[in-house]
C-alpha cells in the first residue's frame, strides 16, 4: 500500500516538451513512474520521451487512461493547467511551479474540493511512493520502500531527512510535499489522515516550518491518530516579518513561530526534535 | 509588493471606497502649493513602515507656510531606516469614530478572510478577540451582499453606517480580488459628519501576480543587499549574525541557521541558493557572501537535482577569480558528491559529509575570527 | 416518513414581512409549519406573526435552530437570499419568487451543490409532507397524508391534482414544486430518487409540461424504480417557440416536445395519461 | 429579449469579437449615404426573423445608387409578418469558411453549454451530430482558456484559425455572462482573409435580469395583443381556435387547452390570469378575451390563492360594464367556490364542478357557434 499515488497511477505531464517539464519526465520514466502522456498546444502530435504529446489533458484521459497529472508549466498558466487536468477528471493533479498567484491557488484548491480531487502544492517537490510511483522532482535514489510516511513543506530538507530515514534502515510507504506556498491543495492535516488510513505506514514524519498554522492544525488531527508521529520544524533562527524563501515561511503578527508550533505538537504527543540528523533514530526508537 | 499609502488609496478610490482628497508632493513648494488647495491638511511621509505618526512621520497645516515648514521637517527624515523621499498631503478629516476592516487569505481555510472591528484606530493584534468579526468568501462564488450586511451588523453598527460599510466592504473585497491583493486593511476606517471614510489604508500585492498588473510603480523593499540578491533571482535575508550561509532550498538554509544557532553561532543571512541552481548563479551567490565579510562561510549542501560538482566548481571560481578571505566551511552529499569533493580537494577545501559536524566546525571556525 | 421536510423542519421565512411573506408565514403556521423566524433587515427586532425578526438567516439559525429557509423577497434579491440561507447552513431553501434571472439561478443552484444543500424552485409552489410540515404557497386544505409521492413543474395544475387525489382517498406523502424555471434546485430526477427511498411512498405522480428534458431524464431513473409512477403531462395543444406562462415550458429547435416526453416515459414504463382527471384512478389501479 | 442584429453585434464588438463595420439606416438616403463609407455593402433588414436573406431582406449594393436602390426595396417591406423600419448597412466580406459558436443554458446539466462547428452558416439543429462540439461550463468558476483551446482544437481548427477562434469563445462566454444572455449565437463565424469575423449574431436576453441592464432600446416581441395583454402583467399567447380561455396557474392554463383539444375544440389563446389573482386584473383580461371575438370564453378556475368568488366577481363586472356577448362556461372550485358559484348564478351564470364536463361544454356551445 501507499497513498495518493501507487503503480496503478498514470501519469499525464502538463508542460512536457519544455526545459523542467522533459529533464524530469525522463527521471520519472526511470523511476519506473508509469508516465503515459505529455502535453503540448504547440506540440500536439509528436513524440517525446518515446510517449505521445496531446494538445490537451482530456486527449491524454482518452486516449491513454491518464488519471494523475503532473505540471511543469509557467506559473501564470498554472492556473489554467491545474483547471484543465482537473476538468479531464485527474484525480491527482502535483503542482511543481513556484510563484503561483495566491488567488489562482485559492480557486484551485476550491475547484478541485468541487470536482473531488487532490491538489498537491503548488511549489511542492511532489510526491513518492517509493518502489511504486513518482510524481515529482525529487532524486530517485535516496527513497526506500518501507514502514514510514514522510510529509513535508520543503524539498530538499525533506531529502535531508528521507536520506537519513533510508540510511538507518527506514524505508517509506510516501513522502508528500506539501508545497511552500500560503495556500496548497493537502496540508499536513489531509495527508496525515492517508498515512493513519494506510495499513502499511507504521509512524509519520513531520517536516514543518515557520509560517502559517498547518502543523497546530495537524497537531489537533494528531491528538487522534494511533501511529506515532515525529516532527523536525525548520526556523527557530529566523527573525519575524522576513521570507524565509517560501512565500509562506514568514512569522507575521506574531503568527506562525516556531515556538507555537512546537508546542501544539507536542501537546498534542507528537516526538519533536530539535535538528534535522535527530528524526531517524528519534523514529527508530518510537517503532521499537 | 507594499504599496504607499497614496497608491493605496488611489486604487480603493478607483473602486469607489471613498478617501479624503489628497496630492503626492516632493518639495516644500509643492506641499504648499498644495495645502491652498486642501486645508486644512495632514503632511503623510510616503514610507512602508507602521507608527508614522508617533515617529514625527505626520504633521498638520493649516495654511501655504505651515505647509512649507512640516514639509520642510518630514522630506529627508529618516523614519525607521527609511528616507522619507516623498509626502501626501491630504485633507485633514474629523474623526467621529474609527473602525477596523480588512480582506486576507486565510492560509488553513484557503480562503479570503474578512476582518472587521468598531474598535479601529490601533493595530488589529491589540483588539480583543471578541470585538472583531471574522468571515470567509468562497472565491468563487464571491462576496455576496448579505455578508456585508452581516458583518457590518455583526460589528454593532446600525442605520446609514451599518449600510455605508457594508458597502465599503463589498468594495474592498473587490480590490482584493482585481488587484490580486494578499492583504488590503483600512484601518482607521472612519466616520466623519456621517460619512464612512478610509482614514488610512495598507494594501500589499501578491508579488507572484505582479505580471496581471503592469505600469505600477516600483517600489523598492527590503536592504541594499537584498535588493541586489533579489535581482540575482535568489532568496536572501540579511540578518545580524557573522556567519554567511548558502544552502541549497528553503527548508534546508532555514534548518543550516537553526543548526548554527544550536551550537552557538549567529548567522548572518539565509540564502537560498535553489533547488538545482548551476554554477553560474551559484558562483554569483558565493560573491554576495565574501561581500558581507563574515566571520565565516557556511556552505550546506544536499545534492538532489542540485549537483555536487557544480557547487564546487563555484565555489573554485570565486576562490580563483577573487579570493574568499574568511574561512570556508563546505558540507556536500548527494548527486555527483565525489566528484565535487575531489573538485573541492585539489583546491585545498575539505568537505564534511555530515551536517551536523559541518555546523559545529563553521560555528567553531568563526569563533577563532572574532 | 415524508421526504425533504417532515416535523423536524424548522423555518425561517426570508422576507416575512411583505405582503406575500406575512400571509403565507400565516397560513403556514396555520397548517402547523414549524416556523420559528423570520428575517428583513430593515424590521429587525420587531415581532411578525407572532415570531421573532432577524436581520439574518444566521442569526434565525443560531438563535432559534431554523434549518430551513423559504424565501419571499423580490427576484432580484434572490440570489442574495439564496446564498445566505445556504451559507448559514440551512440544508432545504424554498424559492418561492418568480422571473429570478437564470444565471442567478445557476449559481444558487451550483452553490447548493457545493455546500451539500437542497435548492426548491425558484418559481414553485414549494412543497408539503401533509400531518407535518408545509413550505409553501399551496392550499391548505388539499391534501391528506397518504401513499402517494407527488412531484410538479406546475402550482394549480398540480392543486387540482392533489385535490383529487385526496378525493379519491389516496393522500400523500409528499409533494414537491419543482418550479417551473428553466435552472431550478430539485428535477423530477432528484425527487423521484427521494420517493423511491422513502419506505411510506408507495406510488409517485409526476406532473410534468412541454420545454426542457427534465421529464425525459426522469424517465431514465423510473426504468430503475420499483414503485409504479403515473404522469401527466400539460402543453400537448401548445405550438412550438411560444413560452407558455412558465420560462420553461417552450418547445424551442424541436426540443422538448409532449410526444417525446411521453415516449420516453412510457417506454421506461410509467403510466402516462391523457388527462389530468385520469390520474387519480390510474393511480387506484395501480396500488391495486 | 431578442436584440436586433445590428444591438447584438455591437454587444459582441463591445466584449473585442470582430465584426464587419455597420451602420443602422431608417431611409434610403441614409443608406446611400453609409453606402459611400462602406462598399461593397450588404443592406440587412432589421427584423427578428430567421432566413431573412431567402426572403429578400438582405441585398448587396456596391455604390450609393445601388443602396439606395435596395433599402427602397427591403424598408417597409414585409417579412414575415414585421414590416421592416430599420436596416443595417455592413461590409460585405469574402467568406472562406462558415463556423457556428454559440452559448446557452443546458436546462438538465443546469449550467451553460457552449456548442460549436466547423459546419456553420445553416441552422445547428441541421448539423449532423458528430460535428458539433459540446462543453459545459462551471458558471462559478467561469470559463477558462484551456476550454477554449481544446473547443476551437475538437472543431477540426489547428494553426492561428485555432486561436483566433478560442479567443473569440472566451469573449462569447463573457458576453453571455455580462449581458445575461440566455442565448448567444455568432452563425456564421467566417473566416475572411485569414481573420475569423462574426458575420451573423443573435443575442437572446434573459428578460427576468433586465432590470440589470438599463438603457437597452425595447424590442417589440409578440402580436399587438400578445403585447397588450404584457402590459397587464398577464401572460398570454395568441393561437388559432375559436375558443378564448382563461385559467389560473400556467400548467392549468395548458392543461385546459389540451382538454379543449381532447373533446375536438380549439384554443384561441393560453392566459395564465395568475395563481392569486385579484378581480381587477381577472376583470381586464376577461376583457381581452371578449375583444378576441371568439366563439366561446371557457374560464377553468382550481382557486387554491385564487378565491373564487374574486373570479366570479369580475365576471360579472364585465357582464355588466361591456357585455359578454359570446357563450361563457365557467368551470369553478377550491376555495369560496360556493360564494363564487352564488354571485354567477345571480346574474345567470351556471357554473361547473368538474374540468372535464365544462371544456366539453365549452367546445359544445363554441360547435354551436360556428
Amino acid at each position: 500500500m501507499a497513498i495518493i499515488i501507487n503503480d496503478e497511477t498514470r501519469v499525464v505531464v502538463q508542460g512536457m516538451t519544455g526545459n523542467q517539464g522533459s529533464f524530469h519526465t525522463g527521471q520519472m520514466l526511470l523511476y519506473g513512474t508509469k508516465v503515459v502522456a505529455g502535453t503540448s498546444p504547440s506540440k500536439a502530435g509528436q513524440v517525446h520521451q518515446g510517449l505521445p504529446v496531446f494538445a490537451s489533458v482530456r486527449e491524454a484521459v482518452v486516449e491513454r487512461g491518464a488519471n494523475a497529472s503532473i505540471i511543469f508549466v509557467p506559473a501564470a498558466g498554472a492556473k489554467d493547467a491545474a483547471f484543465e487536468a482537473i476538468d479531464a477528471g485527474c484525480s491527482v493533479v502535483v503542482m511543481i511551479p513556484e510563484h503561483v498567484p495566491v488567488q489562482d491557488s485559492i480557486l484551485i484548491v476550491e475547484y478541485a474540493r468541487f470536482k473531488g480531487a487532490k491538489v498537491i502544492g503548488p511549489n511542492t517537490f511532489g510526491l513518492i511512493s517509493p518502489g511504486k510511483s513518482k510524481m515529482g522532482i525529487m532524486p530517485n535514489h535516496i527513497y526506500k520502500p518501507g514502514p514510514v510516511g514522510l510529509v513535508a513543506r520543503s524539498g530538499t530538507l525533506s531529502y535531508e531527512i528521507a536520506a537519513a530515514l533510508t540510511n538507518a534502515g527506514l524505508g517509506q510507504t510516501t513522502a508528500v510535499g506539501m508545497g511552500g506556498d500560503p495556500v496548497v491543495g493537502q496540508v499536513f492535516n489531509d495527508v496525515l489522515h492517508e498515512f493513519e488510513r494506510d495499513p502499511e505506514t507504521k509512524a509519520c514524519v513531520l517536516v514543518g516550518e515557520i509560517g502559517g498554522s498547518a502543523e497546530e492544525e495537524a497537531a489537533e488531527f494528531i491528538k487522534t491518530m494511533t501511529k506515532p508521529v515525529v516532527a523536525y520544524l525548520a526556523g527557530r533562527a529566523a527573525p519575524p516579518g522576513k521570507r524565509m524563501g517560501h512565500a509562506g515561511a514568514i512569522i507575521e503578527r506574531g503568527r506562525g513561530t516556531l515556538e507555537s508550533k512546537r508546542m501544539a505538537l507536542e501537546a498534542a504527543g507528537a516526538t519533536v526534535v530539535e535538528m534535522p540528523w535527530e528524526v531517524a533514530s528519534a523514529v527508530k526508537k518510537l517503532l521499537g | 509588493m507594499k504599496l504607499y499609502e497614496y497608491l493605496a488609496k488611489g486604487r480603493l478610490q478607483a473602486h469607489g471606497i471613498p478617501v479624503p482628497p489628497g496630492k503626492l508632493c516632493q518639495t516644500a513648494d509643492e506641499v504648499a502649493e498644495a495645502v491652498k488647495e486642501i486645508s486644512p491638511a495632514a503632511v503623510k511621509a510616503q514610507v512602508l513602515v507602521g507608527g508614522r505618526g508617533k515617529a514625527g512621520g505626520i504633521k498638520f497645516a493649516q495654511n501655504p507656510e505651515e505647509g512649507r515648514k512640516v514639509a520642510s521637517e518630514i522630506l529627508g527624515m529618516n523614519l525607521k531606516g527609511y528616507t522619507v523621499e516623498q509626502v501626501y498631503v491630504e485633507g485633514k478629516i474629523d474623526v467621529e469614530r474609527e473602525f477596523y476592516v480588512s480582506v486576507t487569505v486565510d492560509r488553513n481555510a484557503r480562503r479570503p478572510l474578512i476582518m472587521a472591528s468598531a474598535h479601529g484606530g490601533v493595530e488589529i493584534e491589540d483588539v480583543e478577540d471578541k470585538y472583531i468579526v471574522r468571515r470567509h468568501v468562497d472565491e468563487a462564488f464571491g462576496m455576496q451582499p448579505f455578508l456585508a450586511r452581516d458583518i457590518a451588523a455583526e460589528m454593532g453598527l446600525t442605520g446609514d453606517i451599518q449600510k455605508q460599510v457594508a458597502q465599503i466592504l463589498l468594495k474592498l473585497y473587490e480590490v482584493f480580488r482585481t488587484e490580486d491583493a494578499e492583504l488590503v486593511e483600512i484601518n482607521p476606517l472612519v466616520v466623519s459628519q456621517g460619512k464612512v471614510i478610509a482614514a488610512d489604508a495598507r494594501l500589499n500585492l501578491d508579488d507572484a501576480a505582479l505580471f496581471r498588473h503592469q505600469g505600477l510603480p516600483e517600489v523598492a523593499e527590503g536592504t541594499p543587499l537584498e535588493q541586489r540578491v533579489k535581482e540575482i533571482g535568489l532568496a536572501f535575508v540579511e540578518l545580524d549574525g557573522d556567519i554567511a550561509v548558502m544552502a541549497n532550498g528553503a527548508g534546508m538554509a532555514m534548518a543550516t541557521l537553526d543548526a548554527l544557532q544550536h551550537y552557538g553561532g549567529r548567522p548572518a543571512n539565509f540564502l537560498d541558493a535553489g533547488g538545482g541552481a548551476s554554477v553560474e548563479p551559484t558562483a554569483q551567490a558565493m560573491g554576495v557572501l565574501v561581500d558581507m565579510n563574515p566571520k565565516a562561510i557556511f556552505v550546506n549542501i544536499f545534492g538532489g537535482i542540485t549537483r555536487c560538482d557544480d557547487v564546487a566548481n563555484a565555489i573554485v571560481q570565486v576562490k580563483k577569480t577573487r579570493g574568499i578571505p574568511v574561512p570556508l566551511v563546505v558540507r556536500l552529499v548527494g548527486t555527483n558528491e565525489q566528484e565535487g569533493v575531489d573538485i573541492l580537494r585539489r583546491e585545498g577545501i575539505d568537505a564534511f559529509r555530515e551536517m551536523s559536524e559541518a555546523a559545529q566546525k563553521a560555528v567553531a571556525v568563526a569563533g577563532e575570527g572574532r
